[in-house]
């Protein structure tokens, strides 16, 4: 169901004051941030500080996946859960972390892996889809998804000590397949298990992500629609990278698209959709 | 203007893509004279030969680079600087990226 | 009491195995990390993001400070709190928080303002301070009570739609008097409450404060120190600016220092120590 | 060279220092041909006469900028320049920046 447009309470006025007073947003921002739906793929160490601030800023309706349980190897990332949450579901520690935080944002857990069967019915349910995940068949899956159901899709990623930032599909902009038309070779794939992650670094970049989607849900729109921010925590230092338009030729958004439907992601990659076991044995 | 001079060229490898070069982070490359002006096709022959210290398959493919590294001159998508073809100048700037996946 | 050094647990192994990874930190900069103590001056939107990963990468001693109590109005940035924490002392609810994260951690709430009576007692018994305050005077008494204990100084701020950061008092750097020897007119000084401030700029600035506090705590190093970093969240921009070293003549750090022990900083700023109104009538 | 182009400036203004000019951030000025190169002190009078729109006191004191102002010139604090005395050179980078207090 939609989500309707109402008038900001009293409370509302309240909580949201000191961002109301800013000319950027505003009471009319406000109202466009509670009438927006975004969906989180991934409650991990990107996902936990994005759906945080994402629910403090006041987003209306907040789609919360992840098909994992808390362990406690997660919990120098992943802000969101607690101690007590280990065993839990991702999808459910976060939504209830949330809810204490905000228990006027509409949270909705998901405690599933996305997939080619699910994708589309899941994402045409939500205004913007942020890409939280942390392998690469779920990147191209989104990706394809987003496309297909023409949503932007704000994407983060961390490894290490650096993280990238960018924001597909949006206003005419590249999607993920036009940066990247084949996937990498599975052996030149380090993911957070086996390369590490200092775990602030997801925290930067899953703020900056919050920050993208906020710019796009209020309405002022977001400035990383053909830009890639990378980050460098060794010493701290930021780039800002102007990206390729659209590719006419590409496979997915291009003008002749070879990918209408979603396909098998984990053959199309060489590798599953998580990031415990690298290689998938074909 | 000194031809050694005239192919001074910053390097700079990021998001992991440094583990293939030592582990060294920034190359500052002085390029051999030559008549032609270097392109970025003849770049990436000479970083293989002359950078590269184990599996250059992790980093070039055929005559490009592979997929899941993406390459910047002067903080542009080589994508809008015409590529392979891109004419090197004077302390120009290329970046090698490779792509994150984790969260 | 100091720090004790001891070995990794297993707990700590399988806690910390993301990060223990990294070449960067490895096992001797978490044993590092685990023998650090930190003042946070301020649980509120810096300080709320800053506590949190801190505690996450597993510091042994944080000081939690803050005179102020959970409001409304302070749950779309101060992400520790909840919506029935409010009330309850910021720095009690903060603390917490953070027990419930990660209970290894050792955490000490002051529920007081910092003052010039408190603030060396206090801040000699850290390693590092972060200054998450939220108004000039107590930025003046953090810098001067860090120069006279000798301590590095993690300073982060945010209003409206920008951030800055930098570590003064360190390695030969600057101190916040080397930039600024003369406070700025009180009617120059926005603070959030007048000005706003979007909830997640502050989120990402505490972030890059909590990453440049592990850099230092950990033995790795902050590049900061004779940096700052400016970020602009309106079109996602930052800049990394080259700072002046520290001042010969500085009145605090400098060769012949006069100011020696601490002053009346609501005086020499004339406003009040607190976001809360802005002007001080002498 | 032709002596407009010698003197382009670019000011950006932030935390808040945009507010006194108009809401502006960036400026792309080109300064008024002179014999002697500009110098800080003369683009800070410049600035008070052809860009303030308001309350000039908040922006510069006596002839210096206010306190709680830095100033870099090609991302760099003007301190490590030569402050007052630093003589512009064409496409100079200026920002002014109001420290920020709140959290
Ligand atoms: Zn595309
Ligand atoms: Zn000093």
């Amino acid at each position: 169901t939609p989500l309707e447009s109402k008038p900001l309470s009293n409370e509302d006025i309240m909580r949201y004051s000191r961002q109301l007073l800013l000319p950027e947003l505003g009471v009319r921002g406000q109202k466009n941030l509670s009438q927006s739906s975004v969906l989180v793929v991934g409650c991990g160490g990107l996902g936990c500080p994005l759906a945080q601030y994402l629910a403090a800023a006041g987003i209306g309706r907040l789609g919360l996946l992840d098909y994992d349980e808390v362990e406690l190897s997660n919990l120098h990332r992943q802000v969101l859960h607690r101690e007590e949450s280990q065993g839990q579901a991702k999808a459910l520690s976060a939504a209830t972390a949330v809810n204490r935080l905000n228990s006027t944002v509409e949270c909705i857990p998901y405690n599933l892996q996305l997939s080619s069967e699910n994708a589309l019915q899941l994402i045409q349910q939500y205004d913007i889809v942020a890409d939280c995940s942390d392998n690469v068949p779920t990147r191209y899956l989104v990706n394809d998804a987003c496309v297909i159901s023409r949503k932007p899709l704000v994407s983060a990623s961390a490894l290490r000590m650096e993280g990238q930032l960018t924001v597909y599909n949006y206003r005419g902009g590249p999607c993920y397949r036009c940066l990247y038309p084949v996937p990498p070779p599975a052996e030149t794939v380090t993911n957070c298990s086996d390369g590490g992650v200092l775990g602030v670094v997801p925290g930067i970049m899953g703020c900056l992500q919050a920050l993208e989607v906020i710019k796009i849900a209020s309405g002022q729109g977001s400035s990383c629609g053909q830009q890639l921010v990378m980050f460098d925590a060794l010493d701290t230092r930021f780039r800002s990278i102007r990206l390729r338009p659209r590719q006419p030729e590409c496979a997915v958004c291009g003008e002749k698209p070879s990918v209408t439907q979603l396909v098998d992601y984990e053959a199309l990659c060489g590798s599953a959709a998580t990031d415990k076991c690298r290689r998938l044995n074909l | 203007l000194a031809a050694a001079a005239l192919w001074d060229v910053l390097g700079i490898l990021l998001g992991g893509a440094e583990l293939l070069f030592d582990g060294v982070k920034e190359h500052h490359v002085t390029l051999p004279s030559q008549s032609e002006p270097w392109n970025m096709k003849q770049l990436l022959v000479w970083i293989g030969q002359n950078l590269l210290k184990e599996r250059p398959e992790l980093f070039v493919q055929g005559d490009d680079v592979r997929p899941g590294i993406l390459v910047l001159i002067n903080d542009a998508d080589w994508e809008l600087m015409g590529q392979l073809d891109y004419e090197l100048q004077d302390k120009d700037n290329v970046v090698f990226i490779s792509t994150l996946h984790g969260g």
